[in-house]
């Protein structure tokens, strides 16, 4: 990310917004600008050509900039992502949409011992500008195989970097970002937050990774949450405020790097710290907050941390069991509030 | 091929059946009352039809997304079926799964699928469990024109050729993945001709004539019962409704094209050519159109008044 | 498990053993009389049939059961777990050699869309008895694409069983255990520990999932660690010892099911918590481990929770840097040194 | 096809630079001083050798665990290749990376590697940024038969035949992966043959003859800088020693199949018929084996006096 001007100030919007768009047209603008821009970025995937998308998260740039540069691919994600190692490492910027991140899983193999690698055994000789897109997490009963959160597999492993936009104005800082950065780069959307409305200015501006943002501030508890699991770690600090409890929500917006410093801050601050997520615990991301907050902050906690998380069972199709077996604001609500009991 | 008359009306209403099913689950759906989403097998019905009329009930068949035909075909209860898919407890999988993953043991069903290739594989799995049981059990995968360029596909197909596996492979080649045309995703559109990569029998048949699919899937199923491995059967026809319920299927095929496959529409095809050779009377037809009728509306009726299985279950059979 | 008889006794082996065999030969000793015992058992994968294994995993077995029975296969990764899967819900009990760990990467989809979640989507009809097997971590330089131990990926999933055995007693009994399993099981073995020997009783045992061992007692500090790790511990245990810090070393044997109990049961005694691990930090096996004990046993912590993991990067060839990288006894000696401080 | 003599030479001397190197390698490996594993060209020089004639400098290659004839025939120093084998500094990558883990752009080598299958779509990515680019190169890349069952195989290959993308595919078919034979890994052993899957044109020869290879790759080469897609060219070639240093190579291969392939060497057949051709003398090919051998007794000096790379940069190159 060395040669990227990035500008800190957009990260927390103060100045009143100028236009709403939502979360999937942020996607395309920063796109549209960025392939624009740099004539080496191209887009490759299923139905991302003239169809623009699953989400429409590519329209109207087929017709813009062709199907040289937004190729339909047929179903080879191995193919579509080793596709693009071997673009990026001969200099080209390959944008690689796998449209469910259910659908990387099969790619775990070409993404992790090639793209992840390249980097580091080539001793800095081989870039792997690879930006893998897609989106995740559970909508409308979307079932067992079309609603994964797996971005912790991919926090693990070194070399990636993995980035959970929450909001229209981060997809499009941080999707410019992501297209300018030399690493492989994961960019997650929310399939439920695609629609979702909200400021972001028509001036150019970049958010870099690795910085979080305070989405509410409060002095009692500190909610980590990323991505859908923000609204709700929100919804619930609403509703704890009532009850006079004061909670802050940190969005880290990308997974890896951490901003880790945001999140001991918090800490130190309010004592007490839950983590939100979508994915199940067990070694989760969940986990990895937990942790770095048992080793680095272990004498700030007043209480002991607590994860509310997707329930340990496949994403069952049922609307009863989906919705019993994912994180919800009362849930959030309630954890908090035992929290508090001590 | 000669049209035996108890074969031709067991062939037609076994169509009509899944046909009635998925434009129920259609108007089910558009109204607001179904969870998820779903890919309507309309148009391709005389492929599962005509395969799934030589299996018995313990042979093994792997499914797709599209899925809803070869569950019912293969046996599993309209009923079950209509109320898996609206997510509740009377349907074949308690309401866990849905369209995408119809599972039922009782028939050999194992399962349809929200990803795309892997029955290839999980196929040629189930059938060398019959093999090394020696159980005279075949499988048959069916999959679309999307699976073939996948890597389970190749992988999958090498293995069940190289073990003579007794499994057939149906491609619903419907042209299109989504809506990419099938030309756009590879250079060479001949699935069957794919067939010699593993030095098995391949064989392009029109899809859409039950009475083709009925004789060419009757010689796969034997040689594979005979142990002399694997066929791939690729099977040309058309969905006549969008991907999925939501899709309007018009803005990437023209009307030329919708209406000139629907004109071979497999149901009324079969009818004609049996009303032609005098098989059987319209009333016959008639008939079975109306108890397949009744059949599927009973079936709603009992999917729409299901309950959803309750919350305390849903740990239930992560392990066993 | 149901069906299974567990002796539980022999878990903690209490009399002198009668005969030491290596951590190998252990599992091919499971094999050969869970494959006399069940004939619906068989073995496929890449050069285990007249070869015997690229680890000797397998040796000797072809020879008594034929060539239908030790198959073996093209490299074809996912196919390989496919047939596993489709054998597995037909009645078999296969079991699937995937030699490396490392391409099992290869596998991630078939594995978690199909294996982990057919059990609970089809209501309890379908179970998967399938068993996967590899080997993992580094030796000698195994370099980036033949190191990886990243069993943290499994664990986060529900529906799979992952097995980490460090001793060839556990190996036997725990292999036996998995075989009879109902369950996808991944057992990983350590390529590093291939070689070693250990006490192994010629009377038949099985070792139950879930139920950790307490390699050694101390009352210090606990430090929790599995497969080649373990040896690490107790070196590293050995050295404390003598400037006085008592060190217990839990090794859970398998990470998922995970003995909870144990480990809380530990720290209880002793206030202190480091985990050693060959994998990663990020989201992984040490995570978990550490936000178990920041959720359950946050009052029992006298000082920060520890975690002595492969640093942050793919996995140099170089011996030298290979070396800086993984988690040594001295780097555990002086983690502990350190945390003994407060 | 007619030997031109310094085209003859300059094969040779590829052949046996390769042939030294690798003999050279065991032998360090042998005397315990070589950490990790490594996997031997020996046998299989007119391949690289014939192939990589036609390329220039900035054309790519992707290569296997068995690459390290791809790598100096591609023009990575030897010192830099034996030294990356030793995991010291002086080596292309430092030492990071090791025998299956050599890189060098400066030459368009884009990895030998520990995985088998990656590079057949790694490969068209580099083809489809040179086509985006127009630059005019193209990617070759070599892979085993043990690769050709792979799904990477079939997913690499049919994207690079859709698109027409400049990219050569060259199989080293030596029969075997690791002991396993070819013939059990799957029911079509010819892998040329597998081309028409992809609709593009495939090719079997003789891989231990230089001059066939030559012909052939360059046909290829400027097939796919014309711009009209793949081609897979199978070699047939035999490995002399076994699958990794460490295996005898003789337990699943009968002596007299070794036997047999080793009087097909490809270096004495090339040298052989330039005698008998009297393009060049004996004392020519001598001439040229001193100088091979002294450059790869330096290259071996250099790299066991390189020193492992500092422990502080160890973590470096994570990220940019
Ligand atoms: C591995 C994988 N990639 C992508 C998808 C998303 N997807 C679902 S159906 C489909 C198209 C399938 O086309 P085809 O196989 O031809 O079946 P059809 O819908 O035409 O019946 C795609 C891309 C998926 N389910 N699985
Ligand atoms: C995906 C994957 N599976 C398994 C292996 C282990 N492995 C390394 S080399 C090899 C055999 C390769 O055979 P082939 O491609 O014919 O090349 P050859 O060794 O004969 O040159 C195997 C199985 C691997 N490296 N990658
Ligand atoms: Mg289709
Ligand atoms: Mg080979």
């Amino acid at each position: 990310m060395a040669q990227t001007k990035i500008a800190e100030a957009s990260a927390n919007q103060a100045q009143p917004p100028e236009r709403t768009i939502s979360y999937v047209e942020a996607g395309v603008e920063a796109l549209r600008e960025e392939m624009q821009r740099d004539p080496t970025i191209f887009y490759i995937g299923q139905g991302i050509g003239p169809r623009g998308g699953n989400w429409q998260q590519t329209r109207g740039l087929c017709a813009e900039f062709g199907e040289e540069r937004l190729r339909d691919t047929p179903i080879s994600e191995v193919g579509q992502v080793g596709v693009g190692i071997g673009a990026a490492m001969a200099g080209s910027r390959p944008i690689v949409d796998i449209v469910f991140m259910d659908f990387m899983l099969e790619t775990c193999g070409i993404l992790i011992q090639q793209a992840s690698t390249t980097y580091y055994v080539s001793n800095g000789k081989i870039k792997v500008p690879l930006l893998v897109r897609a989106a995740m997490g559970g909508v409308r009963s979307s079932g067992p195989h079309h609603s994964h959160t797996l971005y912790n597999f991919f926090v693990h492993i070194p070399g990636l970097e993995v980035v959970v936009p929450a909001t229209p104005n981060d997809v499009k800082g941080l999707l410019k970002t992501a297209i300018r950065n030399d690493n492989p780069v994961l960019f997650l959307e929310h399939k439920g937050l695609y629609g979702t409305k909200g400021a972001v200015p028509a001036e150019e501006y970049l958010i870099p990774f690795g910085k979080a943002v305070v989405r509410r501030s409060g002095s009692d508890v500190t909610l980590v949450a990323v991505s859908l699991m923000v609204s709700r770690a929100l919804e619930a600090a609403e509703t704890l405020a009532k009850s006079g409890i004061s909670v802050e929500v940190i969005d880290p917006r990308t997974v890896a790097p951490l901003d880790r410093g945001a999140i001991l801050n918090s800490v130190a601050k309010t004592g007490r710290l839950a983590i939100v997520d979508e994915a199940y615990a067990a070694c989760g991301f969940s986990a990895e907050v937990a942790a770095l907050v048992a080793e680095e902050a272990l004498d700030e906690l007043d209480a002991p941390v607590r994860r509310i998380c997707a329930l340990p069972a496949p994403h069952a199709f049922s609307p009863s069991l989906d919705g019993h077996l994912r994180p919800t604001a009362d849930k959030i609500v309630s954890a908090v509030s035992e929290m508090m009991k001590r | 091929m000669q049209l035996p008359k108890s074969l031709a009306l067991s062939l037609y209403r076994t169509m009509v059946e899944l046909r009635e099913f998925e434009l129920k689950a259609y108007e089910v759906f558009r109204s607001g009352k179904m969870p998820g989403f779903i890919h309507l097998y309309v148009g391709e019905e005389a492929v599962a039809a005509g395969v799934m009329a030589h299996l018995k009930k313990q042979d093994y068949v792997t499914s797709t997304h599209r899925g809803h035909g070869h569950a019912l075909a293969k046996g599993i209860p309209a009923r079950e079926v209509m109320a898996e898919l609206m997510g509740v407890v009377g349907g074949c999988c308690g309401g866990r799964g849905g369209s995408m993953h119809l599972y039922e043991p009782a028939v050999g069903f194992l399962g349809t699928n929200g990803v795309v290739a892997p029955g290839i594989p999980i196929a040629a799995g189930a059938a060398l469990s019959a093999k090394l049981r020696k159980s005279g059990q075949v499988a048959v995968c069916f999959f679309g024109d999307g699976a073939v360029n996948n890597g389970a596909f190749h992988e999958g197909i090498n293995m069940a050729a190289a073990w003579d596996l007794p499994v057939v492979y149906v491609c619903e080649n419907n042209m299109y993945a989504t809506e990419t045309p099938f030309a756009k995703a590879t250079k060479n559109t001949n699935v069957a001709s794919r067939a010699a990569a593993y030095n098995i029998p391949g064989v392009q048949i029109d899809g859409d004539d039950v009475m083709i699919v009925y004789e060419k899937a009757g010689e796969a199923i034997e040689r594979a019962r005979r142990g002399e491995g694997p066929t791939l059967i690729e099977c040309l026809t058309y969905r006549f409704f969008g991907h999925h319920v939501g899709d309007p299927g018009t803005t990437y095929r023209s009307r030329d094209e919708i209406e000139s496959w629907k004109a071979r529409d497999p149901i009324v095809r079969l009818r004609r050519q049996a009303l032609e050779e005098k098989l059987a009377g319209p009333n016959e037809f008639d008939e079975i159109n109306e108890q397949v009728h009744a059949m599927i509306e009973d079936a709603t009726t009992f999917a729409l008044s299901s309950p959803q299985p309750a919350v305390e279950t849903a740990l239930n059979f992560v392990l066993t």
